[in-house]
C-alpha cells in the first residue's frame, strides 16, 4: 500500500521534474548555456495560465496561453540576453560563461519581480483541466496527477520524435555534437539556436502550467525551480537528455521516499547529498558527455 | 611596485572618498547611515568574491556559504555562552575559513561550471542545515543574538566603514602584490604558471582562504550589527547573487570596483524604494544593462580608458 | 658530442592515449651548450614528448633526466624549479600588467607571503629584458606590442629561473625574416651560456639555422637522428616529407575552359590571429574542374586559407568565385552556394549513424536526388554502405575520413576543399581515398582544392601545386617539377 | 536581490526631522512631546495580505482619535515602515523609528520571526512595542525570563498557546458534541509559532475527547502535500487539526484535488483573507478556521463600525492583524492618557493596567508573574475568538453559537460519520 503510494506519487512528481529539466539540458547541449531564468519562465507560464483561466474560465485556453507566454519569453531571453553576450568581442571567451549566468539570473529576477508586482506573490494554483480522483492499486490518486504524468511523457515523447525523426530535430542534434560541422553543411547556426530556444520555451511552459495545476506556484518558486532543474541536469550530466530523465526520477523518488519514510521536512536533503557525492566522485554526472 | 601602488590615483581617490564618508554622520540622517552600514558590509562580500573570480579565475556561486558560516557560527556562539563579541567574531571567521578549505580542496579539482556548481550546492546544504537544526540555529525564525556592537547607528556606521576600508586596502594591496601577480597568472593560464614554477593549486587555495576570511569576518560583524541572523539575510542564494552582481557591475578584477558596485546596488534599491515592488525589478534591469553594454563595469571602463593611453 | 654529459636525457619515453600510442620508446640526449632540433610532421608525437618533459603530460613509461634526476611524472612546477624553462608558442602575458611586471612575475619565488616587491628582483628583470631586447618597452602593456616582442616576453619569462634546459616550441612561427634572424642570435646566446636547448618544430629547415643535431619523429617513432645534413639526406625523412618517386599526371592549366576568369580566385589574402600573421598576401586561383594541391607543413596556413575561403575567418584582400566577391556571405551561405569544405579533423557528428551523417549533407536534396546521390557515393566508398547504421564515432580513422568526404559530396558541391584528408591514416587507406579522388577527377567536372603536408598523396592528384610556408606562397608549378625545385624548401 | 535594505515609502517626508536629531544622544532619545504630537511607528509587511492591513488600520484609528481632538489635545501621527517580511530590514526600520523619527511606541508585524528579532531592540532602545499579529509564545516567555529588559514588549494578539486553547474550546462544541468525533491528527507547519500551538493541541485535545493519532510538522516551503495527506489518511482520523500560516493555498488545493475525506479544522491564517477563495479556485470550500473576526460578525459593538469605515476608506476587508492593529492604537493612546507622559517606563506601567473593549473582545494583559506576561487574557467575557467556515465563496461564522451565522456543511468528498444533526 505504502509502496504503491510512493510509486505513484513519485512517478507524477518525477515526470514533472523530467520535463522541466529536459529543455534546460537541451539548451545547454546545443548552445552551452545554463539558463538561470528557467524557473521564472515556468512560473510565468503558470501565472499566465492562472490569470487567463481565472478570467475566461477555460482551463485549456489558459494552459495553451501559458505555454505560449513561456515560448515568447524564452525567445526574448535568447535575443535580448544570451545572444548579445555570445557575440560580443568585449568579453574574453572563458569569461562569457559567468556573464551569461549572471545575465540570465538577472533576467529571471526581473521576470519574477514583474510577476510579483502584477499578481502579488501569493501562491497561485491553475484550475486543473481534469478534476476528480481515480483509485489505482488501492491508492486514491487525483486524475490531475495522472494527467500531469501523461502530458509530461507526451511532451518528452514528442521531443524525442522531433529530434530523431525530423530534419529540424536531426540538425539540432547534429549542432549539439558539432556546430562547426553543421555550418560547413550550409546550415545557419543562428536559426538552429532560435529553434532550440523555441522548443525549450514550450517545454518549460508546459512544465510550468502542469506544476501550477499539480502543486501551485508563487513568484518565490522561481529560484527553487531553477535550482532543482540545475541539480537534476548536473546529476544526469550536463547536456545529456537521457541523463536528466534518469536523474529526474532518482531525485523525484528520493524525495518522495524521504517525505514518506522520514519526514516531509527533510524532503530535499538526500537529493542534495547525492548531488554533492556525484560532484566529487564523478563530476560529469551520471551520463555526462564532456 | 609599491611605489606604483602609491602613485596609482585609485588609492588616493579611495582614501579621499573614505575620509569624506567618515564625516557623513555629521550631516546625514541615521536612516541613510543604517543603509550605508549594510552596504559597506556587502562591499566587503563583493570584494572578497572578486579576489576569487577576478584573480584566481574561479567562479564561486556560494559566497553566502562562507558568509553564512561566519554569521551563524558567531551568532550561535553568542547565543549559547555569551563570550565577548570579539571571541564570537573570531570563531565565526575561523569557521568560514575552515569551511572554505573543506569546500575548496576537492572543488578546485573541478573545471568549468562544476566548481561554481559545487559551491552553489554547498549553499543549499547550509540552508537546509540551518532549517533542520532549528533548535541551534533558530531555523526559519532566524536567530536573535543578545549582544550587539553598538546601539548607536553612528558608531555602527563607523565600524562598518572602517572595516570596509581596511578590508579593501588589504585585498587591493594583496591583488597588486607579488602574490597577487602569481595568483592572476595561475588564474589566467595554469599550465604556463606551473611551467614558471608556481604551485597553482596552492595559490588558488590561499586565495580561497583569504576570500573566506573576509567573507566570514564581515558576516560575523554584520550579525552583531543587526542583532539577528536569518537565512534570508545571510545565506539565501539571492544574497549571493547580489554579491556577485555587485562585483560584476562594479568591474571585475578591480577589487575596489566590487565595493562600489555593491554599494550602488543597495543604494539604488533604496532610492527606488518608493516604487515598492518595482524597485528590485528596476535595479535588476539596470544591472543587466551594465552586464550587457559595459561588461567591464564602472571601474573597468575607467581603467580601460587609462590603459589605452 | 655524445661524449659530453647529458643535461637533458629522455630514455624509452612512452605515452599512450587510450589505445593509441602517441610516443613509442623515444630516447635522446641533449648536452650542456647543445641545441637539439626535435622535428616531425603533425601527429608525429613531438609535442607529446615536449609536454612529457615539462610535466604537463605524465609519461606511461621511460624516464626524463635533468642532470641525472629523473623528473618523469613530477608536477610541472617542480620540474620548472629544477631548471627546465619553456618558451610557449602562444604567448599569454598578463594584459593588465606592464612588460616589466610580466617578467618580474616569472622571477618571483613560489611563496605565499611575498607581499612586498623586492628591488633586487626588479633589477634582474630589467637585466633579462635588456638581454632579450625589451628595454625600450619595459612600461608598455603587452596589448600595445608587436608579435615579435610578445615572443620576447615569453623568452624572458623562460629565462627568469636561469634554467639549465630550455624548450622552445616553434621558435620562429609567425616571425618575419628579420625578426627570425634576431631570434636565431638570441637562442644561440642561450646555448653559449651552456644551457641545453630543445627546439621543437615541423621540419628540418625551420631549425637548420640553429640545431647542432636533429631528431626526427614520425607517428610516435624515431625515424632519424644526426646533423642537419644527415637528416636532410635521410631516406625515411625524404619519404615522409617529399614522398619517394612519384608519378604525376597533371593536366596542363591552359586546357581548362575558363582560363580567362578562374572559377575561384584568392587575391592578396591576409589573415591575422591577434598579432600573429597567419597568411601574408596569399594569391591562388583554381579553374573549373581543376585539381589543385596546396602543400605545406602543419602551421603553414593551409587551414587558415581554407577557412578564409569558407568565410569562417575575417580576412583582408579579395576572394572571388567566378568573379563575384564572397565577402559578407555567411559560411553556411557559401557552403550552400556549392563551395564545400571537408575540414581537417573531419567534424563528423560522432553520435549519429553514418547514414544520418550523410543525410545531414543531403538535407537540401529532394528525396529522389538524395537516393541517387547516396547510390553513387556508396559505389565510390563501398565500406560506407556496410557501415550505414553504425555510429560515426565508432568508425576507424580511414572510414571516418571517407565519411567526411562523402558527407561533403552529398552537398553536390561545385568546388570541394579537402583539408588534410590523410592525417594519421594508414597507407592502405590512403590508397583507397587516392582511388576515389582519381575517379572524381576522371568522371566528374568537380573542382578540388587539396590541402596536404603529405606530398606523396598530394602530388599524384594535382594538376597544379602551391607550396605554402609560414603563411606565404613560396612556389607554384606542375607537380613534376616539385621535388627538384621546391623539395629543399619543404624539408 | 530580495534583500535590499528597506524603509517606508515616505522616506523623503522625514528627512527634515533628521536634522533635529543630531544633537541628541541615542540612549535617551528625544520623545516627540515638544512637537505636541504622539508618534506611533508601524512596521509591517506591506505586500503580504495579512500585513498590509496593519498600517491602514492603525492610520484609521489615529484619524478617528485626531478627529475627536486627539489625546489630551495631542494629535497622533502614524509613521509606517515596510519590512519586506525580513527580520534584518525590520531591525533597521525599528532603529530608524526610534533614533531618527523619535516615535513614542511601535506597532510591529504579524510575523513571529520579525517580532522576536525586534524584542531585544525594544529593550535596548527602551521603546514600547506591541505586535498585532505574531503568535509565538516565545515573545511573552522572553519577557517573563528577563522582565526588566523586555518589559517594553506587549503581545497584542493571541499567543499560540492561547490560540490552541480557543481551537479546543470550539472543537469541543462543534466536533465532539456536534459531530461525535473521537480522533484527530495534528498537521502544522514547522515554524516558531506552531511549537507552543502544537504543545497546546497535544495537551487540550485529549481533554475535550479527541484522541490525537499523529502529529505532523512539515517545512513551510513544502509544495507537495500528497505524502502528508496520504500519511494522515492512513491513520483514519475524524478530523485534521491544522496550524498553518505561511502556507495555505497549496495544502488546501491539494486537499481538494486529492479529495481527502477528512475535514480540516484549526488555525489557517490565509483562510481568513477574503481573497482566499479565488487563490484556491474555490478549493477552500468546507475549510474550518479560527478567527478573531468575520464579515458581519459583531464580536463587540466596535467591530462592525470598524469594518465599515475600513472598507469605505481602503476598499477591502481588514485582515485579522488589521483588527488588532486598530485596537492597539487605541490601547496605546489610552495608556498615554493614563500615564500622562510618553516616558517609556511610565507607559509600560499604564499599558499593563489596560482594560479596553476592542474590536475582537475585551483586552487585558497578563500580569508580571504570569509565564505569558504581557500576553492577552482569553476566555468568556474577554477574548473568545470565532470559528468560521468557507461556504460557497463566503466566510460564514459558526461559533460561538450566539454569533453563529450558519450551519456546518462539507463538500461531497468529505465523509463525516455522525449525522449533521
Amino acid at each position: 500500500m505504502l509502496l504503491w503510494q510512493i510509486l505513484i506519487d513519485g512517478f507524477a512528481i518525477s515526470s514533472l521534474y523530467a520535463l522541466g529539466a529536459t529543455g534546460f539540458t537541451l539548451i545547454f547541449g546545443v548552445s552551452g548555456v545554463l539558463n538561470l531564468s528557467h524557473g521564472s519562465l515556468m512560473v510565468a507560464a503558470a501565472v499566465a495560465a492562472w490569470a487567463l483561466g481565472a478570467s475566461f474560465g477555460g482551463s485549456y485556453v489558459g494552459a495553451i496561453f501559458g505555454a505560449l507566454v513561456a515560448l515568447l519569453l524564452s525567445v526574448v531571453t535568447y535575443f535580448l540576453v544570451v545572444r548579445p553576450l555570445q557575440q560580443t568581442k568585449r568579453i574574453r571567451e572563458e569569461e562569457k560563461e559567468i556573464f551569461i549566468l549572471t545575465a540570465t539570473l538577472l533576467w529571471g529576477i526581473m521576470i519574477q519581480e514583474a510577476i510579483a508586482y502584477l499578481f502579488t506573490n501569493n501562491a497561485k494554483t491553475v484550475l486543473p483541466i481534469v478534476g476528480g480522483v481515480v483509485t489505482i492499486a488501492g491508492v486514491r490518486t487525483p486524475a490531475n496527477e495522472i494527467f500531469t504524468a501523461a502530458i509530461c511523457w507526451l511532451a518528452i515523447g514528442a521531443l524525442w520524435l522531433l529530434v530523431n525523426r525530423t530534419q529540424v530535430g536531426k540538425t539540432v542534434l547534429a549542432a549539439s555534437m558539432n556546430p562547426r560541422g553543421v555550418t560547413l553543411l550550409g546550415v545557419e547556426l543562428s536559426i538552429v539556436y532560435i529553434a532550440v530556444w523555441a522548443i525549450y520555451g514550450i517545454l518549460a511552459g508546459i512544465a510550468g502550467v502542469l506544476l501550477g495545476m499539480f502543486l501551485g506556484v508563487s513568484s518565490y518558486s522561481a529560484g527553487p525551480l531553477t535550482a532543482s532543474a540545475f541539480s537534476i541536469v548536473v546529476l544526469g550530466g550536463l547536456g545529456s537528455v537521457s541523463g536528466s530523465l534518469i536523474a529526474a526520477y532518482v531525485v523525484g523518488y528520493l524525495e518522495t521516499l524521504t517525505a514518506y519514510l522520514a519526514s516531509p521536512a527533510y524532503r530535499t536533503i538526500p537529493a542534495l547529498l547525492l548531488l554533492v557525492v556525484v560532484m566529487y566522485i564523478r563530476p560529469r554526472g551520471l551520463l555526462g558527455r564532456r | 611596485m609599491l611605489l606604483r601602488i602609491l602613485r596609482s590615483p585609485a588609492i588616493w581617490i579611495a582614501l579621499i572618498v573614505v575620509i569624506i564618508a567618515a564625516t557623513l554622520p555629521l550631516y546625514v540622517s541615521g536612516y541613510v547611515l543604517g543603509l550605508l552600514t549594510i552596504a559597506y558590509y556587502f562591499g566587503v562580500f563583493s570584494m572578497a568574491w572578486d579576489l576569487l573570480f577576478g584573480f584566481a579565475n574561479e567562479v564561486n556561486f556560494g559566497p553566502t556559504f562562507l558568509i553564512g558560516l561566519g554569521a551563524y557560527t558567531a551568532g550561535i556562539l553568542d547565543n549559547l555562552y555569551q563570550p565577548p563579541i570579539w571571541v564570537c567574531v573570531l570563531a565565526g571567521t575561523s569557521a568560514a575559513v575552515v569551511g572554505g578549505v573543506i569546500l575548496a580542496l576537492p572543488a578546485l579539482r573541478l573545471r568549468g561550471p562544476y566548481f561554481g556548481l559545487t559551491t552553489l550546492v554547498a549553499v543549499l546544504m547550509l540552508q537546509n542545515f540551518v532549517v533542520v537544526a532549528a533548535g541551534l540555529t533558530g531555523g526559519e525564525i532566524g536567530l536573535t543574538v543578545p549582544d550587539v556592537l553598538s546601539i548607536d547607528d553612528k558608531v555602527n556606521y563607523w565600524i562598518a566603514l572602517g572595516f570596509m576600508a581596511i578590508s579593501g586596502a588589504a585585498l587591493y594591496g594583496l591583488s597588486r602584490s607579488p602574490v597577487g601577480l602569481i595568483l592572476q597568472a595561475s588564474g589566467q593560464d595554469p599550465v604556463q604558471a606551473a611551467a614558471l614554477g608556481f604551485n597553482v593549486t596552492k595559490h588558488k587555495l590561499a586565495a580561497f582562504i583569504v576570500s573566506a576570511f573576509f567573507s566570514g569576518l564581515a558576516g560575523a560583524l554584520m550579525v552583531f550589527y543587526l542583532g539577528a541572523a536569518s537565512v534570508g539575510t545571510f545565506i539565501d542564494v539571492t544574497v549571493g547573487v547580489q554579491v556577485i552582481i555587485g562585483a560584476v557591475i562594479g568591474g571585475r578584477r578591480t577589487i575596489l570596483g566590487a565595493a562600489i558596485g555593491a554599494i550602488f546596488l543597495i543604494a539604488m534599491g533604496e532610492t527606488l524604494r518608493p516604487l515598492g515592488d518595482l524597485a528590485t525589478f528596476i535595479v535588476s534591469a539596470m544591472a543587466l544593462v551594465v552586464v550587457l553594454l559595459f561588461p567591464s563595469g564602472f571601474v573597468g571602463m575607467i581603467a580601460r580608458r587609462r590603459e589605452a593611453t | 658530442m655524445s661524449a659530453a654529459p647529458a643535461r637533458l636525457e629522455a630514455n624509452g619515453l612512452i605515452k599512450r592515449y587510450g589505445g593509441l600510442v602517441a610516443v613509442k620508446d623515444i630516447s635522446f640526449k641533449v648536452a650542456a651548450g647543445e641545441i637539439l632540433g626535435l622535428i616531425g610532421p603533425n601527429g608525429s608525437g613531438k609535442s607529446t614528448v615536449m609536454k612529457s618533459i615539462i610535466g604537463v603530460e605524465r609519461p606511461d613509461g621511460g624516464s626524463v633526466r635533468v642532470d641525472g634526476t629523473d623528473v618523469a611524472g613530477w608536477p610541472s612546477h617542480k620540474i620548472a624549479r629544477l631548471g627546465v624553462g619553456m618558451v610557449f608558442q602562444h604567448s599569454r602575458p598578463l594584459h593588465r600588467q606592464t612588460v616589466l611586471e610580466n617578467i618580474i612575475l616569472a622571477l618571483l619565488p613560489d611563496r605565499l607571503l611575498r607581499l612586498l616587491p623586492d628591488p633586487a628582483i626588479e633589477e634582474r628583470a630589467r637585466a633579462i629584458a635588456a638581454r632579450v631586447g625589451l628595454s625600450a618597452v619595459l612600461h608598455r602593456r603587452p596589448a600595445t606590442l608587436p608579435f615579435a616582442d610578445l615572443r620576447r616576453i615569453e623568452v624572458a619569462k623562460a629565462l627568469a629561473r636561469d634554467p639549465r634546459v630550455v624548450l622552445v616550441d616553434e621558435p620562429f612561427a609567425g616571425l618575419t625574416a628579420r625578426e627570425t634572424a634576431a631570434f636565431v642570435r638570441l637562442i644561440a646566446e642561450l646555448r653559449d651560456d651552456g644551457r641545453a636547448i630543445l627546439l621543437v618544430d615541423h621540419n628540418v629547415k625551420s631549425v637548420a639555422a640553429l640545431a647542432d643535431r636533429v631528431f626526427a619523429m614520425y607517428v610516435g617513432e624515431r625515424i632519424a637522428e644526426g646533423s642537419v645534413e644527415e637528416v636532410m639526406r635521410d631516406e625515411t625523412v625524404r619519404r615522409v616529407y617529399l614522398g619517394g618517386g612519384i608519378e604525376t599526371a597533371a593536366r596542363p592549366e591552359a586546357g581548362f575552359r575558363d582560363a580567362s576568369v578562374p572559377f575561384l580566385q584568392a587575391d592578396r589574402v591576409n589573415v591575422f590571429y591577434g598579432k600573429a600573421q597567419a597568411l601574408e598576401d596569399v594569391s591562388i586561383h583554381v579553374h573549373e574542374g581543376e585539381f589543385v594541391s596546396i602543400v605545406g607543413l602543419n602551421g603553414a596556413g593551409k587551414t587558415t586559407l581554407f577557412n578564409a575561403i569558407s568565410g569562417l575567418l575575417p580576412y583582408d584582400g579579395e576572394i572571388r568565385r567566378q568573379g563575384q566577391s564572397l565577402r559578407g556571405r555567411t559560411p553556411a551561405a557559401i557552403a550552400r552556394g556549392g563551395l564545400v569544405q571537408s575540414p581537417e579533423g573531419r567534424e563528423l557528428f560522432t553520435d549519429m549513424t553514418v547514414r544520418e551523417n550523410l543525410d545531414m549533407g543531403g538535407q537540401r536534396l529532394v528525396k529522389a536526388a538524395r537516393a541517387e546521390r547516396l547510390e553513387w557515393l556508396f559505389d565510390l566508398f563501398p565500406i560506407l554502405k556496410e557501415r550505414q547504421s553504425q555510429a560515426a564515432g565508432t568508425l576507424s580513422g580511414g572510414e571516418q575520413q571517407m565519411l567526411a568526404i562523402a558527407r561533403a559530396l552529398m552537398m553536390k558541391p561545385d568546388l570541394l576543399i579537402l583539408d588534410e584528408p590523410t592525417l594519421g591514416l594508414a597507407p592502405v587507406i590512403l590508397a583507397q581515398i587516392s582511388k576515389a579522388l582519381e575517379r572524381l577527377r576522371q568522371t566528374t567536372s568537380l573542382t578540388v582544392i587539396l590541402g596536404e603536408q603529405n606530398v606523396t598523396f598530394a602530388l599524384p592528384h594535382a594538376d597544379r601545386v602551391y607550396v605554402l610556408e609560414h603563411g606565404r606562397i613560396v612556389w607554384e608549378g606542375e607537380p613534376s617539377r616539385f621535388a627538384a625545385e621546391a623539395g629543399a624548401a619543404y624539408l | 536581490m530580495a534583500e535590499f535594505s528597506t524603509f517606508c515609502r515616505h522616506a523623503s517626508k522625514f528627512t527634515g526631522v533628521s536634522s533635529v536629531a543630531l544633537a541628541l544622544t541615542v540612549n535617551a532619545p528625544a520623545r516627540a512631546e515638544d512637537q505636541g504630537v504622539l508618534k506611533i511607528g508601524v512596521i509591517a509587511e506591506a505586500q503580504a495580505v495579512a500585513g498590509s492591513s496593519i498600517p491602514s488600520a492603525a492610520q484609521l484609528a489615529a484619524d478617528e482619535i485626531n478627529a475627536k481632538g486627539g489625546i489630551d489635545g495631542r494629535k497622533i501621527e502614524i509613521v509606517s515602515y515596510d519590512n519586506h517580511s525580513s527580520s534584518a530590514e525590520s531591525v533597521r526600520a525599528f532603529q530608524r523609528a526610534v533614533n531618527e523619527d523619535h516615535v513614542n511606541a511601535v506597532i510591529a508585524s504579524y510575523v513571529s520571526e520579525v517580532v522576536l528579532a525586534l524584542e531585544p531592540w525594544a529593550g535596548r532602545l527602551k521603546t514600547v512595542m506591541i505586535t498585532p499579529g505574531a503568535a509565538s509564545d516565545v515573545i511573552t516567555q522572553n519577557i517573563a525570563k528577563d522582565y526588566e529588559h523586555n518589559k517594553y514588549t506587549f503581545h497584542g494578539y493571541l499567543t499560540s498557546g492561547a490560540l490552541s486553547g480557543l481551537v479546543c474550546d470550539a472543537a469541543k462544541d462543534m466536533l465532539v458534541d456536534g459531530l461525535k468525533m473521537k480522533t484527530a491528527v495534528i498537521m502544522s507547519e514547522d515554524a516558531a509559532w506552531t511549537t507552543p500551538l502544537d504543545a497546546g493541541y497535544m495537551q487540550c485535545l485529549p481533554k475535550i475527547g479527541l484522541q490525537v493519532l499523529d502529529h505532523i510538522r512539515f517545512s513551510p516551503d513544502t509544495t507537495d502535500f500528497t505524502p502528508i495527506f496520504n500519511n494522515i489518511e492512513s491513520k483514519k482520523p475524524d478530523v485534521i487539526i491544522t496550524g498553518v500560516s505561511h502556507v495555505g493555498v497549496q495544502p488546501t488545493v491539494q486537499w481538494k484535488s486529492q479529495e481527502v475525506p477528512i475535514p480540516m479544522f484549526g488555525i489557517a491564517s490565509q483562510a481568513t483573507n477574503s481573497t482566499f477563495w479565488k487563490d484556491t479556485n474555490g478549493a477552500t470550500e468546507g475549510v474550518l478556521y479560527q478567527g478573531v473576526s468575520g464579515p458581519g460578525v459583531a464580536v463587540t459593538e466596535k467591530t462592525l463600525p470598524f469594518v465599515d469605515s475600513f472598507q469605505k476608506k481602503f476598499g477591502n476587508f481588514p485582515s485579522y492583524a488589521g483588527y488588532t492593529a486598530y485596537d492597539d492604537v487605541y490601547i496605546i493612546a489610552d495608556a498615554f492618557h493614563r500615564a500622562g507622559s510618553a516616558d517609556s517606563d511610565k507607559l509600560v506601567t499604564a499599558m499593563e493596567a489596560t482594560d479596553y473593549i476592542g474590536t475582537i473582545g475585551r483586552v487585558q494583559f497578563l500580569p508580571k508573574d504570569d509565564p505569558h506576561v504581557h500576553g492577552l487574557k482569553t476566555g468568556k467575557g474577554l477574548i473568545t475568538g470565532l470559528f468560521l467556515q468557507w461556504q460557497n465563496g463566503a466566510q460564514v461564522n459558526l461559533w460561538p453559537a450566539e454569533l453563529a451565522k450558519g450551519k456546518i456543511a462539507f463538500p461531497s468528498f468529505i465523509k463525516v460519520k455522525a449525522s449533521l444533526n
